[in-house]
């Protein structure tokens, strides 16, 4: 294991001591630096909350600031973060509004959720859920309640935090998160694998010219292993499976997301892009908002996703809204 | 030993921390073939932490607080599925021996009942869906029908390990439904299920401490 | 060599058209894409260029935009542009008021960009240069003129970018960035290696329990290998060398850059970044600003950087303008 | 050959190209041991590109006006120190051999001269430096020799090519000042310079070349 760590025991709580030393404006309540949120919420709007484990910045708390999410409960690497912890950043983002759980689809984190909204309801906040579900590769068409969020899950929280800025109700929130939710896939593949820092090794193993086309960010398996192709047959490939469930025509328009996974190079990942655009361009419909770089990561596994969400008159001047949080800034043109 | 008391408690957490720490690489192991590798991880790290809250409060706490504050504190500790579950598990098997100062076989019967249903309702599984469930079921029948029969609970509970065993096995035939494990689907048959797997530490733990 | 990408002739060029399609705002001219510009040149503005191998995303290109540069010669690989596209890219940014050129201390660079101010000489245009070099690990106190450049040109981009929009003449504006390359300090430390596309596989190699402080982002030998050390061991170790170059007294300013080299999480770069912060809190010395990401890389090599800038009255406002390019947004709060 | 002129001219680039084609491989790990491993990549491009460049334009064109585009096409094809620098060079030589229609040996060392001098003036390097300059600056001096004795080109440029061999043995004693070796320092000691063993290969397949 190459980290630079300390005790790994420590991993997360002293990368969350680096992450409020140098942005004053998250900060965290019930004394556990595991439970984030914004340091000035808004009055009376809807609080959105989201949480997950750790090891996918900058998933989950990354996304926690100006016009996106409020708070975040931190759990350990690949771990669910507690129903306890979810609950005090429930009630620390409530403004009378009502809180949103915006999170991925697996079983520890829906556990943990699901009691916090228990505990939540004890104490008269009204809360709602979405559950992010874009991965493709991990279930079957008209099994999608079976799929693992991944990383599509930032235009729902785009969408559904631009919402929340506009004052709308947390059913109209939640109806907007759920329709970004519903329009959006993704599809991964992936080069390497990664290492728990409290395991110390790698969790899997890729051969040395494979890949794995849908594999998980927590090593998941996902359809195919085979040789590694050149990228623009990899994208093919990607793309030919987001295209069955998302057609793209003539004048339709989307918003795209190219994410690394952590270890491959930004260079790479617009290689992908590049090829990416060209098939959207030659179905005749547009890439209106694109962004590149890591934005779910697993550790320093080499590999990268493809998100794509399909806009129309409500969500694409939601997706437009400026955004500033500590790790992604977008200003509107 | 004839029931489980509140001093006695604190040592069965103990046997079941230490346990955990043994099994800790296995466990690892296992969860690794169809899972994330956590579970030896998470199940250390919570008994652990139950142990030191138990040994704290002390047995004047009486039994069913120290079982309320086990599974607070696994809640908190070890957020992950298993973790989640054996908390919930733990509070409400304190739930269903409220005003009970001992554990003879009665009350392991209805602990472990509601133990496992209480997992049945968080997790919403079912039986033969490749879970812990698959484990801890056939051990709170085992135990009913072993009360039900005027057993003492040294032989109740070795009776009831035995199964866990057989039970452990036959998840083996299943395909997993729930968890990380879903997406390996039918590889996942001919594998013992990693949280089955804990539902036999835990009940043979526990029978093993009894016997003394 | 585990990469996406096509025929590795074509990695920089199929590179360069996936940020030109995922980019409007920035283009190219001469008919070649390594050639890069800001699509808007902005009327009367001093003109900023840099310049160097490809390999270092967001380097060196991902600076043009907003408030910061206005053109980029894009190299190969870890290798120089040539002197000709430096030159193109002069002609297109020049807006009668100079040009500034900013770029690394290398020897392949110095030469073309060199040749390049000759030329443009020719054509009646001023140029001035400053050249980055930050890497204290690269030569000794003395020497510095020998020393590489690295993550901290960010910051003299940043001033320069910043005077320049404040419609300052290249004298001034050359001032300026002058001030705050002589005033960043860098320091840097490799896990691991890195693979150039059409190389194929890892140029060099550091065991693997072992670490090198000082290594280039090309792979230049450090001043150290040794064992991995916990990250607090290895920060204090940096920075022991930054401090005694920059020294931190009680009530000065700082900025601060940690940067990954690739394939490092950045969930480690904010656990270095917790114990750089201890050390200037330690000094009584503020940290004003920090950035924490990856804004100099070597492709996919694990590592990171470390560069300080200490401020004064008059770099302090350069610092705060905000940017908008297409690798980097800074919103001023 | 007793000169080289247009015709020959482009067969040389051919040579050049195949031997830079060929050492591609032993140059990159040269250029590893203390530099960045791209000088058999940029040299066996760039001359790739000189020769598919003088081959198009052709004899017609000229002697000097064939050295100006290969070295105005070197230049912008692998801007690397080594390539930027071969390209000045070829530029210096094209302007010292204004109005010449072949290479004897008097031309060659003119040639080798404004080759070292622009090199020496791009790079700011000095003799000794462990650079290129320290095997082409012999190179010229043999062939200024062999010129003033009057010998033909094939055995002047077999001395020359001989010399630059003697040269970069001498490199090895030598500690680099520039570019990416100098870090390296006291280590570059004992390894022959990669931009004077290039410098070798230019001459030797000249020498070659000519030779037949
Ligand atoms: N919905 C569920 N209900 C009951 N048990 C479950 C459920 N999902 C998973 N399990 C059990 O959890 C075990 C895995 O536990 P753990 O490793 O903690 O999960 P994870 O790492 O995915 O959070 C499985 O082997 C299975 O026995
Ligand atoms: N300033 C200089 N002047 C002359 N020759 C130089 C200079 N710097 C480096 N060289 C030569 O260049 C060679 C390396 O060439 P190259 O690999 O192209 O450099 P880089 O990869 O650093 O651009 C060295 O071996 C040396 O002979
Ligand atoms: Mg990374
Ligand atoms: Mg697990
Ligand atoms: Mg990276
Ligand atoms: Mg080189």
């Amino acid at each position: 294991m190459k980290k630079f760590l300390n005790d790994p025991a420590n991993f997360v709580d002293e990368m969350l001591e680096g992450i409020y030393r140098a942005h004053p404006q998250v900060t965290y309540v019930n004394d556990d630096k595991r439970c984030l949120v914004v340091a000035k919420p808004k009055a009376g709007k809807v609080g959105i909350a989201t949480g997950g484990g750790s090891g996918h910045l900058p998933l989950f708390l990354g996304y926690v600031g100006d016009n996106m999410l409020d708070g975040c409960a931190v759990g350990g690497v690949f771990q669910s973060p507690s129903a306890d912890q979810m609950h005090e950043v429930t009630k620390y983002i409530d403004q009378g509004a009502g809180v949103l759980y915006i999170y991925g689809n697996y079983t520890g984190d829906i556990i943990n959720f699901d009691m916090a909204a228990e505990l939540a309801d004890i104490d008269g906040i009204t809360v709602k859920q979405v559950v992010g579900n874009d991965d493709i590769a991990s279930s079957v068409v008209g099994e999608e309640h079976k799929r693992r969020g991944v990383a599509g899950i930032f235009f729902v929280y785009k969408a559904a935090g631009a919402a929340a800025a506009n004052g709308l109700s947390l059913d109209e929130v939640t109806r907007l998160a759920d329709k970004a939710r519903a329009n959006v896939r993704t599809i991964g593949v992936a080069l390497s694998s990664c290492v728990v820092p409290e395991i110390g090794h790698a969790t899997f193993s890729v051969g040395e010219d494979e890949m794995e086309i849908g594999m998980g960010i927590h090593g998941e398996p996902g359809i195919s292993r085979k040789k590694l192709a050149p990228a623009d047959a990899v994208v093919d490939e990607m793309m030919e499976r987001v295209f069955a469930e998302l057609p793209a025509g003539a004048g339709d328009e989307f918003a795209v997301l190219v994410n690394g996974l952590g270890g491959t190079p930004k260079e790479e990942l617009y290689i992908l892009f590049r090829r990416v655009s060209q098939l959207f361009e030659a179905k005749g419909s547009k890439v209106k908002y694109v962004w590149i770089g890591e934005f779910a990561t697993a550790m320093e596994m080499a590999g990268a996703s493809i998100s794509v969400l399909k806009l129309d008159a409500e969500l694409d001047p939601l997706i437009a809204v400026s955004v500033n949080t500590p790790f992604f800034a977008h200003y509107k043109a | 030993m004839d029931a489980i008391r509140a001093d006695e408690l604190i040592g069965l957490f103990q046997s079941w921390r230490d346990m955990f720490a043994a099994e800790r690489d296995f466990l690892i192991a296992l969860d690794g073939k169809v899972g994330d590798s956590d579970l030896g991880i998470t199940m250390s790290k919570s008994f652990a932490a139950a142990y030191d809250t138990v040994a704290a409060e002390g047995a004047a706490a009486g039994l069913t607080k120290l079982l309320r504050s086990a599974g607070a504190i696994m809640a908190k500790t070890a957020p992950s599925t298993m973790g989640t579950l054996t908390a919930t598990g733990f509070l409400r098997g304190a739930k269903a021996l409220e005003g009970k100062d001992a554990i003879g076989t009665a009350e392991a019967a209805a602990f472990w009942r509601a133990y496992a249903t209480g997992i049945a309702e968080r997790g919403k599984a079912k039986l033969g869906d490749k879970t812990i469930l698959d484990v801890l079921d056939p051990v709170a029948g085992v135990l009913e029908a072993q009360a039900a029969s005027g057993a003492a609970l040294a032989p109740a509970l070795k009776a009831a390990a035995d199964e866990a065993e057989a039970a452990l096995e036959r998840t083996k035939a299943m395909k997993a439904q729930h968890g990380k494990a879903a997406v390996f689907q039918e590889q996942t048959v001919g594998l013992q299920d990693a949280g089955a797997t804990v539902g036999v530490f835990l009940v043979k733990a526990m029978s093993g401490y009894v016997a003394g």
